[in-house]
This record gives C-alpha cells, structure tokens and sequence, in this order.
C-alpha cells in the first residue's frame, strides 16, 4: 500500500486514504456485497446493452474512417463500462461534460448514432444533438472542460437547483493545471460537480507513469480538499454504484467527489494512431481478460438474466440500428459553405456580412 | 448629470447590470470585499452578496474557464482579471471555447460572457502590469473587443457587453480610469458595439485612437488646429468588429490618416486598419497611412515607460508630415 | 542529394542539432518512442535516450514553461506541441516569460528555446486541429515566428532555430509534412532568420506568403505566367522579425502586391504586411495591396474547411484584380 | 484533525498524512528537541541579523514610496523567518526562483539593497543584480515561476549537478495550475527541486478558505505524488531546519519536496493596498504575538546569546546600511531610454533599429 511518511517524530495534523471499489471480477463472480443498484434487473441489462451497442458503434465507425468516409475516430473498446457506468446515474437535468471519447455516455443521454457519426465526419451539426440541450458537446482540447463544469455547478448552486455537473476526463488530462484549477474551485464552494477520471493507462504513447509520480489518480482529490475514490473502471456495477453515491452526494448539497476509474485502453488511441508502435502485444492481451462486456455478461448469465438467444436477439437489433445510423449520415447533405458564419455571433457583424456573400458566390470554387 | 471618474462609470454599470439582471454575476480576483484592486467593483458584494459577487481563487484561466460553464448555462458572467498581463492563461479558453461555442454547437450552447482587464501603461506599475495586446485578441473570430476612452462611453459599453449575447473582451484604459473625469447619467442605456465614435470633425487628417491614447489624440488634434490643420478625431472604442464605414468615410474625405495605439507597432491592431483603408481607399489617399505606436520591445518599467508610449510630440510630427505629403 | 518530406527534414535537423550539441533536448507529448503524432521525432529518443528526449506529461503550459527553465539554465530545450490549437496555454509563458527574461534581466539569464508545433488546416483533423494563428505570436517583443514551406527550408530554419539564443516559435505547415518532398543536404547548415526567400522572379506583380499557403501561391504565379503577368513570389519563412527590405524591394519593382495567408483576415499577418508596405511605399503602388486570407470565422471541421482556406481560384481572381487595376 | 473517509467498507489502497514543525514558540520557549542546526549559535544570530535587516530595509523602502521616489513595493512583515529561513539553508550553486515578496531570500544570497530598491523604482537593472548570476528575478506574475524550477531541476538532473533549484510562491499560487503541473513533473521525474509556499493567509484580499477547501497546503503535495510538511512559518528554527532537510534530499537523488510555511501577513499587501478594508485590526493583532522576530530574540536573550547592546548594534548597522542603499539608488542615473531595446534579443534585427534610433533622436520629447 502506497503510503509517505517522514519524519516520524513531527505530530500529524492531517490524515488522507484512498479507498479502491469493485464488485464483479474479471470472472463474473462477486467480490462483496452488491449495491442495491445491482438488485435491479432491468438496469443490468440495460447497461449491457448500451456496452454492446458502443462497441460495435464503434467498429462501424472505424470501418467508415477506413473507408474514408469519417475523419479521426476514438473508440472506447475497453472502457465501455466507465461512460455509460456513469452517465446511466444521472438525471436527465443533470449536465454532462464529456471529453472526445465519451460516446457511451452521449449515447446513453440520448444522442443519436448518427449525430456522433456527423461530429467525426466533419460537420458541427453533430453538436446540435438531441441530447439533453444543456449537455456539453465532446471536448477535443484536453481537460479544458473540466473550468466549464466548475461553472455550471457553481450556476447550478447559486440558482438553487438541484442538479449535478459530471465531468469526463482522461488520465492525460489529471496533468492539465485546467483540471486542478477547477477542481479546487469546486472544493472551495461544495459545489454540485463530480469529475471522473478514465484512467485507461495510457495518453496516446505515453504511460501514466510518464504522467504522474501519484500511487493513483484518485488522490488528485486531496489537493483539492475533497474525497476521490478509485473504481474498478471495467466493473460497470461498481462505476455505476460509485457515480450513483457521488452525484447523490453532489446533489444533497455534499460537495464534489472525483472517481478514478482503473480500466485500460484496448484499441488504439484514435484512427490515427498505431498503439503498437509503443505498448507490448502481451500488455493489451492481457487486459483482454478483465474487459467490461464479457464480465457483465459473465455475471448475467451466471444469474440466469441473460441467455444465448438474448445476445443473438440483441446483436442483430444492435447491428441494425447502426446500419441505419450509417445510411442515415451518409445521406445527410453537407452543409452550403457561407454557413461557416452562422452562429458565429447571435447575428453576423455588417463587416463580415461580405465575406459570408463571397462564399456563397463562390460555391464551386 | 453627476461626474464620474472611468472607474466610477464602470462601476455604475456593473451595478445597473446586476440591479437589471440577476443572471448576472461579477467574479475575479479581489473583487468582493476589496472591491477590485482599482475599486471597480467597489460596493457591489455589499449590495448583491458574495454568492454573485465572487472572489475567485488565484486563476485565471479558471476565471474564463468558469465564466464559459456559467454562460453556457445561461448566466451572464463579468469575469475581471486584475491586470492584462494576466490574460494569457485565459486565451485558451477564450480562443477555443468562448468565441466558438455558439459555433461549434450551430447554437445550440451560447457564451454571453464580459471578461473585464486594465488595459496599459502609464501608471508606473511593476513588471507585467502595462500590456497592451489588443490585436491578439482581436484576432479571434467570434469574439468582441471593446475599448472606451470616456467615462459615458465605458458606461455605455460595459452596459452593451454585459447585455451582448456574445463572449466580449472588455479592455478599460488604466491610466483614465481616475484621470478622466465626465458627466454620466446612470440611466441604463447601452451603447452600440459596432460603432465609432467621431470625438472631433475635420476635413485636413484623420486621426483614430482608442483607450487612453486618445487622450494625446484629441491633444494633438487641438494644436493642429492652432496650426491650421482640422484633425477628425476617432475613437475606435470597438475593435471587434470594427467600424469600417466610419474609418472609410473619414479617410475619403480627408485622405490623410494617422492612427495612434500604445501596443508595439508590428501587429498591432493599427495594421488592420491601415492595410484596409490602403486596400479600400487608396485612391483617396493622398499620403501614406502612418501609424504612432509603442515600440516593438518589452514595456518597459517606470523609469522608461513613457517613453515608450506614443507621445504627444511623435503624434504632432507625424501628423505634420503626413499632411505635408504630396 | 537525397529526397526528404518536409517532415522528414525536420527529423533530420532535430538530429543533427542534438548530435553537434548535447544542451539540446527534446520534449513534449508523445515525442519518444511514439516519435511524434506526425513522426516528426521518429527515432530520437532511441538514439538520444530518454531523458534527453522526453515525454512529457499532457501539458502544454508545463511545457513551455520547462523550456523557460532549462534554457536559462543554459539548455537549448526544443518543445512540440502536438497542434496549433493547444499552443494558447503557452501565450502566459510567451509573452511573460520566454520573449522577455534576456530584457528583463537585461541579459543576465537568457532563453534560447524553441516551441515547434504544426501549422493549419487541410487535413481533415478534429476541431481545435487546424489552427493558423501566427498573427498572436508575431506580435511578441523579443521572440521569433519562423514557417518553412519547403524540406530544405524547414531543415536550414530549424538548425538556425535551436542555434539561435533567443526564443523562437517553430511553426510546420501539417499540410505539407508529407505532402512537401524535395532535396535535403544532412549538411548542418542553417539558414538565416530574417531572410525572406524569393522562389520566383517577377516584374508585374508580387506575391507574399508562407507556409502551406505557398502551394496555392506558386500555382497561381504558375497559372498567371500562362496569362502573360510575371509573378514574383516571396516566401517570407520568418515573420517575425521579417524581412521588409526584400519586400517592400519586390513592391518598389512590381508596384502590386497580393499578401496570401490561411488565418483569418482580420488581425491577420498579412495586415503588418500591407500596412508597412502602404506606409513605406505608397507612390510606388499601382494598385491596392489585396490580402487573400482564411476567413474571420472560425475554421470549419473537415467538411467545410476547403471553402475556408484561401484557394487558387480566389488568390487568381486577387491577382488578376490587382494586374488589371489602373 | 482533519481527515476524509467515507465507504468505510471500502479497502484502503493509500494512506497519506501530514506532519507539522515548530521548535520555538511564539513566547522563545522551545516545544521539542531541537534540530542540529540550532546548535550553531552563529547562523542563529545571522538569520535574526537578516530577519531584522530586511525588516528595517521594508520601512525604508515604504518611506521612499510613500515620498514618490519609490514604485509599488511589498513588504515582508511578519514573514521574514521564510524566506531567510528557506535561503539560509541553501548553496550558493542552488538556483532560486523566488517570488516578488522574496526580498529575505535574495538579501541572504547577496543581492545588494540598493539593486532591489532599482528594481522596484522600475529600473531593469535591479534584475542583473550581484547575487549568483543563475538565480531567477523575482516573479510577478504569480506561480508562473513554477514551472521554470521544475526545468532548471531537470536540467541539473540530466547533467548530473548536485544542485537543487527552490521555489518560492505564496498561497494564492497554490490555485494556479502552473504550480500544479510544475509540481506534477517533478513527481514523476524525482527532480531536485524544492517547492515552498509562504501561506501568509491572504492572497491580496482574498482569505485562505476562498482560496482552497483544503485544511492544509501541505497536502497538495499529495496530488503530485511526494511530501508535503507543514511548518511554522514564523519559526525560522523550523523553516531552517525543515528546507535543510528538504534540501539535502532533493540533493541526494531523493527527489522533490513540499514545505508549507504557515506565517502572516503584518502588513499591507503592497503599498497600493489598503488591508483594513478587508480584515479586522484584531485578527491582525493576534498575529503579532506570534511573529518571527521577537520570537527569535526571546529565544536567544533567554540562551545568553543576546544582548541589548547586541541589538541596539544591529540597529545602528541596519539602519547605516539600509541609508547608504538607499542613497546609492537614489543616486543611480536612468538608463538611456533607447536601451529598452538592448537585450531584447542577443542582437538587435536590423528591422528594429530605426526604432530604436528614433528613441536616441528624441530623449526630449
Ligand atoms: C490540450 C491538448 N493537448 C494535446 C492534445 C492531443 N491529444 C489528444 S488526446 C491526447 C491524449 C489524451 O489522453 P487521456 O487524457 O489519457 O485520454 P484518452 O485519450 O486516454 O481517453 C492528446 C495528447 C489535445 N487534444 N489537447
Ligand atoms: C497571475 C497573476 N494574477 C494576479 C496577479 C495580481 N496579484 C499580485 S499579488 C496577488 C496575490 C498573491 O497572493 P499570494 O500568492 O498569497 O502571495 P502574497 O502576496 O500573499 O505573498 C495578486 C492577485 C499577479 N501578480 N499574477
Ligand atoms: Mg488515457
Ligand atoms: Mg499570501
């Protein structure tokens, strides 16, 4: 156990512990008691089938990009449970604030297949997506939501609403002074906001020892006056279990909590990246053997809530609503050029009144 | 109508906009008790409380940061941050998420948010307290960049800033903010943020300021005229957008321009408007577009900072010899 | 003479740099083993090692601010950040720091650092990816802003980059890293750093550009000798400090001038450009100096971007303007 | 004692602490056995000599402020015992990144009275001062030093020196997050640097508890994954003996450390500042009993090593030194104006001497 004591002699004044949380192992067999959350049949499965859904999403998605047709694609073959562990705790008012590789939870707050398609497609009305309206669109530049959720919260507190801001990161982004800043500003005023840490091991090439001298992520936290706590992160019963108690927490006026979720990256980084280049084959064969689907689906069919005939009925409905989504964002027709100026101010300044006309005449340039 | 001093004005309309709107909240460094380090917020945490009146943390980029997450959300934030200098660890936020969160999410997600800085030297401040970086700033589309030079027009537009449905960089002159004395009637009306302001009409040579220079501006324009020069005068007072029409229109009739800034010369916003009216005007020109600036090298500290600004003597020269050109 | 993509020039010059002086180390994100997101770093960390070429934790703010440190203590720290779009966290410890402790200090400690990042858009990358701000650096007191648009540009630039003791902002045209090829000498030769380079000869009309843009450039000067107007083409490679001699020396020649660039117009490089040019050379302008730029929007992703950046059918129809004007 | 446990059934994976230091109360008596250093009855007269000089320095240069001749200044009231304390236990090849209120430190390491009163009458030159020449200026722009001690202790790193580069930063620093991620780098490298923040309580006018939830400073060393100490900052037997030891481990390959000096702020913020506007006289009051000079010499009038005669000495020798700086700045002739562009660059572009020859051309305008 990590622990750093100095001078032992000097009195203590403060003490700090890190608390790990799992449920499911790797097996499908249960590690201790299970949350109530995990009594509730119907939700199980629910966040089986969102699993399932993301990953094949996801081999579309890659298999479009490498037909060219989608641009730079990040899938979450690995880390499922995380998104969707804690989207699926939140309350429909509740915003999300999500980094680029969380479309589980997008998915899960109602954001259509299609819509995420058009993002990496290339074409901002993916951003307009019929998700809750006051969610967050994907964060590209890393931890640099992390202020926004800090905001909201403190909006949400100051209006006296009972609603909670969730914020995604990624191991990567713990080192951004953006997600320390606002970590500490939300320690100060207990404010409404949990932030979650995918700690998938890896920021592209780089280890998460090249990235922080921390036993674990989870005590990033301290710095910041309050509790973290690290999660099993392939275990969604546990993930849901820990979002769960930290926005309830959040939501009853407790203050923030952060989550490190321990999970592991098995795909590549994006489309652009070759993962082999820089991590051992054995590394990420290893990590196969804890993976979120077929642990879940371990524990389902060791209960006799899950059969054969469910998967088969499921990948079928699954492999059809991607067909679908596909089609349906293949046909979505670009938009005219000369809209690169909408929505650029509530209403275009006369100066650039010109320039948006040139477009517009010039389409076949 | 009562006298103000810049930095009376500018609390005048943070008030207003905070009596009018309580989606409106002030938050920086300093802000609350203290009232800001130049008393702009003086008053106000009594009046509207600590919980919208907020002394943040030691963070700028955390200021921005929060000012985006509040907008977003449908507040109306005024950020302050204590001195320009300071503005940098907010460029990230303010170039990638504040001017384009509108955009990106085809309005779905908006950002009206006011950033509020000193702007300049002249104060015989420390190290990092004298920037003047306007044209980085006026560089990113979706953005507003808003300078006055007057205590009614930084009431006017401080007002309209807050009230824009857009994130807005709002740069107040440090060296007025005591120094220029007017009369403002707190009356709630904004001004528009599109417009320039013609201080002073003339037919010989255009002169365009903005912020504090405009004081050695309208000094200039005054003893040009003992020498038989009518210098307009204009207050740029919004950089972005810009007044193109006036700019325009003013140079067509007088066809002699001098524009006059504190920020080093290369790049500085100067540029834009002398390479539009060179490429709009240019056969109205009948001299050289000249620009007065400080110099390209760090301000420097108090002992040598004045002469660094542009000095009334360098504007008259300039002046001189752009209107003797021929 | 072998052949080298541009960013394989850059490779090269990143390795003879650190074999001739082993004060040059490498850092940033994903620039060891990976070696860099385009491979710009490919091979370094095996051959230098780990510690002198170094993969930092995911912070560009930090990484600025490690090479502030190290160069001052007499390193020569050569950083990458990943893309242009990321590169705002740095603009505190720019302008703050970087561009002014040799000043500051008034030469006691000092800052020869370079921050390498790629440059623009064209390559159908995700949003933030396709930033083209050069505008904002240039006006920096005390650093440099250098953009090759060829291999052997990019590897003469970069030696003289680390070589140089000042701070310099490394700019690399994405859009030509692999699309650019030509002939590069491992010779150890650097270039200079205010030098702007004339790729074509011309007497009717100039062109100024750099970087990427370039491409589009040439094209058009190719295109325009087909239409009988002789095109000078100038590739200004180092915008700040840039070379106005050669510049406004092509003007005096052509007495037009087209300024082509792929940020946004306003506050744009170009407008110094035009600027200094309207100013400096006004009498000997047979036309407006035009300015052919990206738009004053934000950059569209992948799906819209060909429409923002400048194109060759916009700089001909530029150019023809300017030729035809009288 | 402050400490943070919630899911008592959850397993500890970390457990952090943090431990205080103080050797001599406020009233000179001694709380616990003293550190080796104390012995030395030379350096405790040398550090209450610095302590008393820098005060005596404070008033005259608040003197000269107050009379125009001076720009905007911060004095070091009440929390001298920090920064002679930390320097004090510094080498000469040790690299200083200290803060703008870190005049103590600066004094100790032979920067002259009469360079730090030019830099604060906004003089440049007060920066090539005659301390060690790698030594850093002060550091307006608050935390942003940081980051350069993390590069410095890299670049001793990689060249196998063993120096050690100190940081100085006050509390409200400790929400940026340039401390953070200069702090988080050296964690993971293990680099020879010492961070130290002077918690004097307020940040301008913004108290400690709006600045972070934490209950210490210390513990934001946890998140950088190394130790943080809480030290009595008007103590400078504690504040030597806690940077001896930080130091010597940072020196021996032991990697960074953290020190938190709790002290006070006496005095006004700087000269612009009114400090009754935003706290009670009491409050302030109250800290008086404790501070770090009166201790210092109880301490040492009750150990015979101090006299009145030694003290009335001392101040006739300040007060001589401080009035000949003082003159000697008061004597010192500006610079050229056309020299702010010397040192802007190695070599001046040819693009800028026109400028500059403008500036020679118009010293009267
Ligand atoms: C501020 C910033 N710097 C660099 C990048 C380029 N980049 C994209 S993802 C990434 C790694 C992120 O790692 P992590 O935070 O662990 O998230 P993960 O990709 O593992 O989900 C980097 C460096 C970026 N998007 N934003
Ligand atoms: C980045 C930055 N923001 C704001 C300021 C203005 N300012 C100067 S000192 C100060 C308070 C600093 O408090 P602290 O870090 O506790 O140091 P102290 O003054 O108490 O020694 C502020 C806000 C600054 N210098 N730098
Ligand atoms: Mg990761
Ligand atoms: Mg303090």
């Amino acid at each position: 156990m990590a622990s750093r004591r100095v001078n032992q002699d000097l009195p203590v004044i403060a003490r700090f512990e890190v608390r790990h949380r799992n449920y499911v192992s790797p097996d499908g067999s249960i590690t201790r008691p299970l949350p109530a959350s995990a009594s509730d049949a119907n939700l199980l499965i629910a966040l089986y089938r969102a699993m399932v859904l993301l990953r094949l999403f996801d081999k579309k998605a890659v298999a479009l990009q490498r037909t060219g047709r989608l641009g730079t694609y990040a899938v979450s073959l690995g880390q499922e449970a995380v998104s969707v562990g804690i989207a699926s705790a939140m309350r429909e008012e509740d915003v999300l604030l999500p980094s680029y590789r969380d479309n589980g939870a997008l998915l899960w707050r109602g954001v259509k297949l299609e819509e995420i398609l058009l993002f990496w497609g290339g074409d901002e009305r993916g951003n307009r997506f019929s998700g809750p309206p006051h969610d967050f669109p994907f964060c590209v530049p890393v931890g640099s939501q992390a202020p926004h959720a800090a905001g909201v919260a403190y909006a949400l507190k100051l209006r006296k609403e009972p609603r909670v801001a969730v914020c995604l990161f990624g191991d990567g982004a713990t080192s951004k002074g953006d997600v320390y800043e606002a970590m500490n500003f939300a320690g100060v005023h207990k404010l409404p906001v949990v932030f979650v840490v995918t700690n998938n091991q890896w920021a592209i090439s780089v280890p998460l020892r090249l990235q922080t001298g921390c036993e674990t992520l989870a005590q990033k936290a301290i710095a910041a006056g309050f509790t973290g706590e690290q999660v099993d992160g392939s275990d969604v019963v546990a993930m849901r279990a820990a979002a769960e108690e930290a926005i309830r927490a959040a939501r009853d006026g407790k203050g923030p909590r952060f989550i490190e979720a321990v999970t592991y990256r098995l795909g590549d980084h994006t489309t652009s990246d070759d993962a082999a280049r820089y991590r051992p084959a054995e590394e990420v064969q290893a990590h196969w053997k804890k993976e979120p689907i077929a642990r879940l689906r371990a524990y389902l069919v060791a209960q006799k809530m899950w059969s054969k005939a469910d998967e088969e009925q499921l990948a079928a409905e699954c492999h059809e609503r991607v067909e679908v989504a596909a089609e349906r964002y293949l046909a979505t027709v670009p938009r005219l050029p000369e809209t690169m100026f909408d929505h650029l101010y509530a209403e275009l300044p006369e100066v650039y009144a010109a320039q948006r006309r040139e477009v517009a005449g010039g389409h076949d340039a | 109508m009562p006298e103000a001093t810049l930095v009376e004005a500018i609390n005048l309309a943070l008030a207003r906009a905070m009596e009018d709107d309580p989606d409106v909240v002030v938050l920086g460094e300093d802000v609350g008790v203290n009232g800001g380090v130049f008393r702009a917020t003086a008053g106000l945490q009594k009046r509207f409380g600590p919980e919208r009146v907020l002394d943040t943390p030691l963070a700028e980029l955390l200021i921005s940061g929060l000012c985006v997450g509040m907008a977003a959300q449908g507040m109306k934030p005024v950020g302050e941050i204590q001195f320009m200098g300071f503005i940098y660890p907010c460029l990230d936020q303010l170039v990638n998420h504040a001017s384009r969160l509108r955009n990106r999410t085809q309005g779905r997600l908006t950002c009206p948010m006011v950033l509020r800085t000193p702007h300049g030297a002249g104060i015989r401040a420390p190290e990092h307290h004298s920037e003047s970086t306007e044209a980085m700033l006026a560089h990113i589309p979706g953005l507003r960049v808003v300078m006055p030079s007057s205590p009614e027009r930084a009431y006017g537009l401080l007002l309209a800033a807050v009230r824009d449905p857009d994130p807005v960089v709002f740069l107040e002159p440090t060296r007025l903010y005591r120094a220029a004395k007017g009369e403002v009637e707190d009356n709630g009306e904004a001004l528009p943020l599109d417009t320039a302001f013609v201080l002073r009409e003339g037919r010989d040579l255009t002169l365009i300021s903005w912020g504090a220079m405009l004081k050695e501006t309208m000094a200039a324009a005054e003893a040009l005229s003992a020498e038989g020069i009518a210098a307009e005068v204009i207050d740029l007072a919004t950089l972005k957008p810009y007044d193109e029409d006036t700019v325009l229109g003013s140079v067509a009739k007088t066809g002699r321009c001098v524009i006059v800034h504190e920020a080093a010369r290369t790049g500085g916003f100067g540029a834009e408007i002398a390479a539009t009216i060179a490429e709009r005007r240019l056969s109205s020109l009948l001299a050289p577009v000249t620009r007065v600036t400080g110099y390209d090298t760090v301000v420097p500290m108090a002992r040598l900072e004045q002469y660094y600004m542009p000095s009334l003597g360098r504007i008259m020269t300039a002046a001189r010899r752009v209107c003797q050109f021929s």
